[in-house]
């Protein structure tokens, strides 16, 4: 009944529709929001959206992991292993510049006791 | 045994030198290895001067290119990395021989200058897209990392602002990177632009204007540079030295090669570039009149140049070409020295605003001196080494008929001057300075009168390296040149 | 050489003699005029002399001196360089080495030097007096050099000599081949003879202050020599210029006689002008005169 | 050590002679892409290189008095390279280097004088920028049309384009000359530089305004009648020109005349001198180009003299102003005598040179049949009386004003020696201005392709409409001056010295120290009740200039309002933009 489901333009489509919904609610609160966590936080919701749409539309249904192992000897059917790759690279480097963004936060904190991205103005002359 | 030198090192040893560094105790020896570093390398761009001349070089990591990664080194390349190597020579010797903040001179700063340079390299170098990415980031974090290094309010301020706006532009880019991926299956950049063509239209304006926009804030384009003058204001003006000349260098280059590379004509594009081009440059030049902060100031100034340097590039003919990348040269030593004589300045008077730095002509007039050279530079005045590249773009439009550029870019001039010879006016101020921080040796001056006597060099005799600068506009205009080489088959 | 200080001689003679004799006809036609008796015509040479053998003389320092040598060297200069005669080897000066335009600035260069020794004597009203003689003659200048050079362009030459030459007989006059000329610069040349109504700089009698106000003695008659010969120079040159010369001295006489009392009836119809009236009604009525006459001489297709 | 520095800088200011006297040959110096400079000795820039090469050390004499000031010596020295690189130039680029080192080397030398402002050194950078790049502009389009740098007369332009060259070059030459109304930062600047050097900017800068001028008319092969032909027996495109000069010099005079401060009318006064230059060069004709040159040279000579004499009185007294100075003829006899002969040039009097240029001008004026321009330059030269005697009696004569200027002394020598050469060679010219023209002035007309105006006798100055005889003029003058003064002194009666400067007929009453004997400021105050001149001098061009300034701020103001310190607003007009440049890609399906 839901086989319509594995064709990949319905397959793809639903998860692309899902990673920009995810895309744009990590804009909204990029923009919406005021305090310097829930941007990085956004900021990484918008980052693993893209990251979602690689893998999605580079695999279609039916694809099994590009892993050679027991029975599977043939690169046959296999999804492609560069987005995978991609995508675990950016991961990797999403984390430190959150880690990153992160850390100077709490320290801006510490420093001056302000949390919001409207509240910074030290930097006026 | 015959050492092999290879592309690799531009960026293999920073990145080794970097994650060495903490096997060293002694800290002093931290500024002189960052300086031996980046001579050695500038020395080995050097070397490879005649090779590329013939050829670009290709070096393969792995699997060979359009499926593996490479590095493409070509003059335009080799000129970009031979700058970036000068750049953070300039900035890690006046570290050292200047009496820096513990801070700037600490393990930290030597880790993220080396990936700072490292990356912008690897960024210059890289033949993948995915590769431009990593490098990409690997500058954005260093960056975001060196504003903040003070670690005060002002500067984890401008780290956070930088962060985030940085990490949206990279989050663009990396949006473009995954539809040209979806779209072409290709990474490599001499295959995607081989392929870019068949993607349709709609996509093809998407993936571009995703990537412009996310370049475009990484390359300080108006108007998405509104980020720049903070940034600029906060962190420590060696680091902004190394910011305006060697970061923006590169996301310039990166961007314009895309462009040069993807678009089969140039021509598609020009009349955006040249208009991103020349509003930036207008609009740098005009905000930066009323500027009271010496970091400002000089943040809109470099806004302005780069401007200048996009609407060259934008125009994508060999003479403007040449003399733009002979003017982000210039550009880079200009800035270098000038964010090196605030640092001088700010050291000295523990403020850089305008009203405070009332006659500092009669307290440090080498700093002054030198900064009228730079300014004089920068604004294109004979006979220093700005107006022979100035000369070259202008040449460049005037031989196309071209004439509204001239018109912008002279009265983009004017305005600079108007707000340059307002600081110079008040430095040489009759009014005796207060000083408030200590003295500096004469030992920081060198590398800054070197920058000063490279600035008269090539003002007086630009020939020494036009040969190179035509070189570079050949190998960044020709895109069927760099096909070939890559896929060795003419598209 | 003899000739020429015989010349030379000469015409200083003449020009002292003509002018202080004008200008006691001047002071009788005036008076006549004004239903007084007036003094004798003779009257002014008395003054001069009286002025001229005063036992002492004031003076303010080297420069207040030396001005009125000056002026006196910058008005006999002027007369040796106007032409009395024409076709004459006499009364000639040392015109053939100068020209129209350079008449027309040594008439300024004594009053100039003058002006100095009137600085020199520390009396602000002098140099009151001087300031209102230069911007009397920045008026007048402009309509008075307008009229000379619409016939310096008629005969093709500045040189006194050749625009002298070309006027031979009553119709080839300037006077009647360019009227226009003639009546754009009549009225600065009134002016230029500090004559009524244009005479508020020198302001003999009423007002209390001008460029003399310190000079008396031998040097106010060396004031007044000059500015008799300097009246003589001008009035020849413009019978020179307009009236077609004069080969014999009596029809000089006659000429410039006429031209003086032409110039003398102007004078007395009009009352004084303040100076700044002077110089605005010189910068409208006669320049405009003179702008018509460039339109109608030079510019129209005709010309 | 202070001693060999200072001999060192006069040696170099002597390079503009040593290159006019050993110069042989030309230089190359290829820059890159096919631009190569070119460097040879003309006649045409020779001319204006011996203005140099006598000014300059003349100019550094002075500046050796004081303190050893090494920046401003290398800047000095920069200058006169600068201005050598301009002269010997043969192509636009050498040019332009020239002119754009003599530019920026002349203002971080203003900017040594205490009284250097910010609005006054603003703009002559900003004003001398303009021109640079109007200049540079220029170039370009000359290069555009021709493929090439070198200055040469260029054949086959249609209207437009010739009118485009002769735009841009002619701006750029003409804010540099300081004509009307681009002529603000002239007084502010002359004003405003150290004492000594405005005599530099004066007299030597301002001409090379006057060489890029008559540069320009050697760019169209028939000069400027070739453009849009003749008006009159001149050329039209001139007339306009020469209208431009006119009217500067007019309003220049007037406005010098209202000056309180020598220094500024002393800077009024070139503009309108140069203002004369300009009129000349306009008119076109050989006899003219041989009068703007020939009033080049004389006022170099007369601006060197009286800007260094009130450099000296500046020096000696501490005051600039008409009102704070006074009769020093007694105390400083040899600066007096410089003034004297530095006015008289000025004013154009015969006997001096000065005569002689003016009277070539006007000649030219007569010929080329432009009368109203004649009786235009007429007024300017005889309102130039008025502040001529105001720049003598001021600081010379009347009643001392001030403390210092009771006890002030004469000039030191380095000020005296200028004067004393300067007054030699006015008075020269003066007896033989056939000289100037033969050996000075033909060579250059005869490279320009221009008919020679030749002397019959080097004492003789000779036209088409008559000439004088310099040699004759001063010496009648002179016999009679000696003659007169002899006669005077034979006559009986005896002078005696007034026994105060007080003794003064005075209104009747008798003046004190109090009263207010002194006229030197106010001089020439009352010519506002001239309607015209009332006009002009209640207007200005400052306004404008600040005015536009206002609104160029107003508008950096409103777009530093874009650079907002919120990183969520960057974000926001990014993603704005983008969708909105989406959105018009749609909906045009571009």
């Amino acid at each position: 009944m839901l086989e319509f489901l594995d064709s990949p333009r319905v397959f793809h489509g639903i998860y692309l529709l899902g990673s920009l919904m995810l895309f744009f609610i990590g804009l909204y609160g990029l923009l919406a929001k005021r305090h310097l966590l829930k941007i990085f936080v956004s900021i990484e919701i918008m980052e693993l959206a893209v990251y979602l749409i690689l893998i999605a539309l580079a695999t279609s249904p039916g694809e099994t992991a590009p892993i050679l192992s027991d029975g599977l000897l043939t690169f046959t059917g296999m999804a492609d292993p560069i987005p995978q790759a991609l995508t675990l690279t950016a991961i990797v480097i999403g984390v430190a510049v959150t880690a990153l963004g992160t850390s100077m936060a709490i320290q801006y904190h510490r420093l001056t006791g302000k949390v919001g991205v409207g509240e910074m103005t030290e930097l006026k002359d | 045994m015959t050492l092999h030198f290879t592309p690799v090192w531009f960026i293999a040893v920073p990145l080794l030198l970097a994650f060495l560094s903490p096997l060293w105790v002694r800290l002093r020896l931290l500024m002189p290895i960052l300086l031996g570093a980046h001579v050695a390398l500038f020395a080995l761009a050097l070397s490879w001067i005649p090779t590329v001349r013939v050829a670009p070089l290709l070096e393969t990591i792995v699997i060979a290119p359009p499926l593996g990664i490479h590095l493409h080194l070509d003059a335009v390349s080799l000129l970009l990395v031979a700058l970036f190597n000068v750049a953070g020579a300039v900035v890690s010797a006046f570290l050292w021989l200047s009496h820096a903040e513990p801070h700037l001179r600490g393990r930290p700063a030597f880790i993220l200058i080396l990936l700072l340079i490292a990356g912008s390299s690897g960024m210059v170098l890289t033949g993948d897209i995915f590769n431009l990415y990593v490098f990409l980031e690997i500058v954005g974090v260093s960056a975001y990392a060196l504003t903040a290094l003070r670690r005060d309010k002002q500067a984890l301020e401008a780290g956070l602002k930088y962060l985030i706006v940085g990490s949206v532009a990279a989050i663009f880019i990396l949006f473009a990177i995954v539809l040209l991926y979806l779209q072409t299956g290709q990474l490599n950049l001499a295959a995607l632009a081989r392929d870019f063509g068949h993607i349709p239209a709609p996509m093809q304006a998407l993936i571009g204007l995703l990537m412009l926009i996310g370049l475009a804030i990484k390359a300080e384009l108006f108007p998405f540079n509104f980020w720049v003058p903070d940034i600029y204001r906060g962190a420590d003006p060696e680091i902004t030295a190394l910011f305006s000349g060697v970061l923006v260098k590169a996301f310039l280059f990166v961007l314009f090669h895309l462009v040069f590379l993807l678009l089969a004509d140039p021509a598609v594009a020009r009349t955006w570039l040249m208009a991103l081009g020349a509003t930036t440059m207008l609009v740098a030049e005009a905000v930066a009149l009323r500027q009271q902060d010496l970091r400002r100031m000089l943040a809109y100034s470099s806004l302005g140049q780069v401007g200048l340097i996009t609407l060259a590039l934008g125009f994508a003919s060999e003479a403007t070409t040449a003399g733009a990348l002979f003017h982000m040269v210039n550009h880079t030593l200009i800035k270098l020295l000038l964010f090196l004589l605030t640092a001088l300045m700010l050291r000295r008077f523990l403020s850089v605003r305008l009203a405070d730095l009332q006659g500092l002509g009669r307290a440090m007039p080498l700093a002054a001196g030198l900064f009228v050279l730079g300014a004089l530079a920068v604004l294109g005045l004979p006979p220093l080494s700005g107006f022979a590249s100035k000369l070259w773009i202008l040449k460049g439009f005037a031989e196309a008929q071209v004439f509204w550029p001239i018109a912008l870019i002279l009265l983009a001039a004017l305005l600079e001057a108007g707000y340059y010879f307002r600081w110079i006016k008040v430095f040489y101020a009759p009014e005796p300075p207060v000083t408030a921080g200590q003295a500096e040796g004469d030992w920081a001056y060198t590398p800054l009168l070197l920058i000063a006597g490279l600035l008269l060099l090539l003002g007086v005799a630009p020939f020494l390296l036009e040969d190179w600068f035509v070189q570079a506009a050949k190998a960044l205009l020709g895109r069927g040149a760099f096909l070939e080489s890559v896929l060795g088959v003419q598209p | 050489m003899i000739h020429h200080l015989l010349d030379a001689l000469a015409m200083l003679g003449m020009s002292y003699v003509i002018g202080f004799l004008f200008y006691g006809f001047y002071r009788q036609f005036n008076a006549r005029v004004q239903r007084r008796w007036g003094p004798s015509i003779w009257q002014n040479f008395f003054d001069n002399m009286k002025f001229l053998f005063k036992s002492e003389t004031v003076s303010h320092g080297a420069m207040f001196f030396f001005g009125p040598m000056i002026i006196m060297a910058g008005a006999i200069t002027t007369v040796l360089f106007v032409p009395f005669l024409k076709d004459s080897i006499w009364l000639q000066g040392f015109s053939q080495s100068g020209n129209l335009i350079l008449i027309i600035y040594l008439l300024v260069v004594g009053p100039l030097g003058n002006a100095l020794a009137v600085g020199s004597s520390g009396n602000p009203y002098g140099v009151m007096g001087v300031t209102r003689g230069l911007t009397r003659l920045m008026g007048l200048e402009v309509p008075f050099f307008l009229g000379l050079a619409l016939v310096m362009l008629q005969h093709q030459s500045a040189s006194v000599h050749v625009i002298m030459a070309a006027q031979d007989g009553i119709a080839n006059w300037n006077l009647f081949t360019n009227p226009i000329a003639f009546i754009v610069m009549l009225l600065p040349f009134i002016a230029s003879q500090n004559a009524s109504p244009f005479d508020v700089v020198g302001a003999p009698v009423e007002v209390y202050a001008g460029p003399r106000v310190e000079f008396g003695g031998r040097l106010l008659g060396i004031l007044m020599t000059q500015n008799m010969m300097m009246t003589v120079a001008k009035l020849v040159l413009i019978v020179d210029l307009f009236l077609g010369g004069a080969t014999t001295v009596p029809i000089l006489l006659v000429k410039a006689f006429a031209l003086f009392l032409l110039t003398a009836m102007i004078s007395l119809a009009f009352p004084r002008l303040k100076t700044e009236q002077t110089v605005d009604f010189f910068w409208k009525i006669p320049l405009a005169l003179g702008v018509i006459g460039v339109i109608a001489t030079v510019w129209l297709p005709w010309s | 050590m202070n001693l060999i520095v200072k001999l060192l800088f006069l040696a170099l200011s002597l390079t503009p002679a040593m290159t006019l006297l050993t110069w042989d040959g030309g230089v190359a110096w290829p820059l890159f892409g096919g631009i190569t400079l070119l460097f040879d000795l003309n006649p045409v820039p020779g001319f204006f290189l011996l203005l140099l090469a006598l000014g300059a050390p003349l100019v550094a004499l002075p500046m050796l008095r004081g303190p050893r000031d090494e920046p401003a010596y290398a800047l000095y020295a920069l200058l006169l390279l600068g201005m050598q690189l301009l002269l010997l130039a043969g192509d636009f680029i050498g040019f332009f280097v020239g002119w754009e080192i003599m530019t920026w080397s002349s203002y971080l030398l203003l900017l040594r004088s205490p009284r250097t402002n910010l609005e006054g050194a603003q703009s002559y950078i900003l004003f001398n920028l303009a021109s640079a790049f109007l200049l540079l502009a220029g170039m370009l389009v000359f290069y555009s049309f021709t493929g090439d740098f070198r200055i040469h007369a260029v054949t086959g332009l249609n209207t437009l384009q010739q009118l485009s060259l002769l735009t841009l070059f002619g701006l750029a030459f003409l804010i540099k000359v300081g004509a009307l109304p681009l002529h603000l930062w002239v007084p502010r600047s002359y004003d405003q530089a150290p004492d000594v050097f405005s005599a530099f900017l004066s007299a030597l800068m301002s001409k090379m305004g006057i060489y890029a001028l008559i540069l320009l008319l050697t760019l169209f092969p028939e000069g400027l009648a070739g453009l849009f032909g003749q008006f009159l027996k001149g050329p039209a495109a001139g007339y306009v020109l020469a209208w431009i000069g006119v009217i500067t010099s007019i309003v220049a005079t007037f406005k010098a005349i209202s000056q309180e401060d020598m220094k500024r009318l002393l800077a009024y006064s070139s503009i309108a001198q140069v203002g004369y230059i300009v009129t000349a060069i306009g008119v076109g004709s050989s006899l003219a180009i041989g009068g703007a040159l020939f009033h080049s040279l004389v006022h170099t000579l007369v601006k060197l003299l009286l800007f260094i004499a009130i450099a000296g009185i500046v020096l000696q007294t501490g005051h600039r102003r008409f009102i704070d100075l006074g009769q020093l003829i007694g105390r400083m006899p040899i600066s007096f005598f410089g003034v004297l002969i530095g006015i008289i040039g000025l004013a154009g009097m015969p006997p001096l040179p000065g005569f002689a240029s003016k009277y070539l001008i006007y000649v030219s004026l007569l010929e080329a049949h432009w009368l109203l321009l004649l009786a235009a330059m007429i007024l300017s030269s005889t309102a130039a009386f008025v502040y001529c005697y105001k720049l003598i009696y001021g600081p010379f004569l009347g009643h001392a004003n001030s403390p210092e200027a009771r006890v002030a002394t004469e000039a030191p020598w380095q000020y005296l020696v200028p004067q004393i050469v300067l007054m030699g060679l006015l008075v020269a010219l003066g007896i033989f201005p056939g000289w100037a023209i033969e050996i000075l002035i033909d060579p250059v007309l005869t490279a320009l392709g221009m008919t020679p105006i030749g002397a019959p006798a080097w004492g003789q100055l000779a036209t088409a409409y008559g000439g004088y005889d310099g040699v004759v003029l001063m010496s009648v003058f002179a016999t009679v001056f000696v003659l007169v003064t002899a006669i005077f002194f034979l006559l009986r009666g005896r002078m005696r010295q007034a026994g105060s400067p007080y003794d003064l007929s005075y209104a009747g009453e008798v003046p004190t120290a109090e009263t207010p004997l002194h006229y030197g400021a106010g001089l020439g105050r009352e010519l506002r009740r001239i309607p015209l001149v009332g006009w002009i001098l209640s207007h200005s061009t400052q306004g404008f200039y600040a005015g536009l300034v206002r609104q160029t701020q107003a508008a950096a103001g409103l777009l530093s309002g874009l650079y907002s310190g919120n990183p969520q607003t960057w974000i926001l007009l990014a993603v704005l933009i983008l969708a909105a440049t989406l959105t018009v890609q749609t909906l045009t399906g571009a």
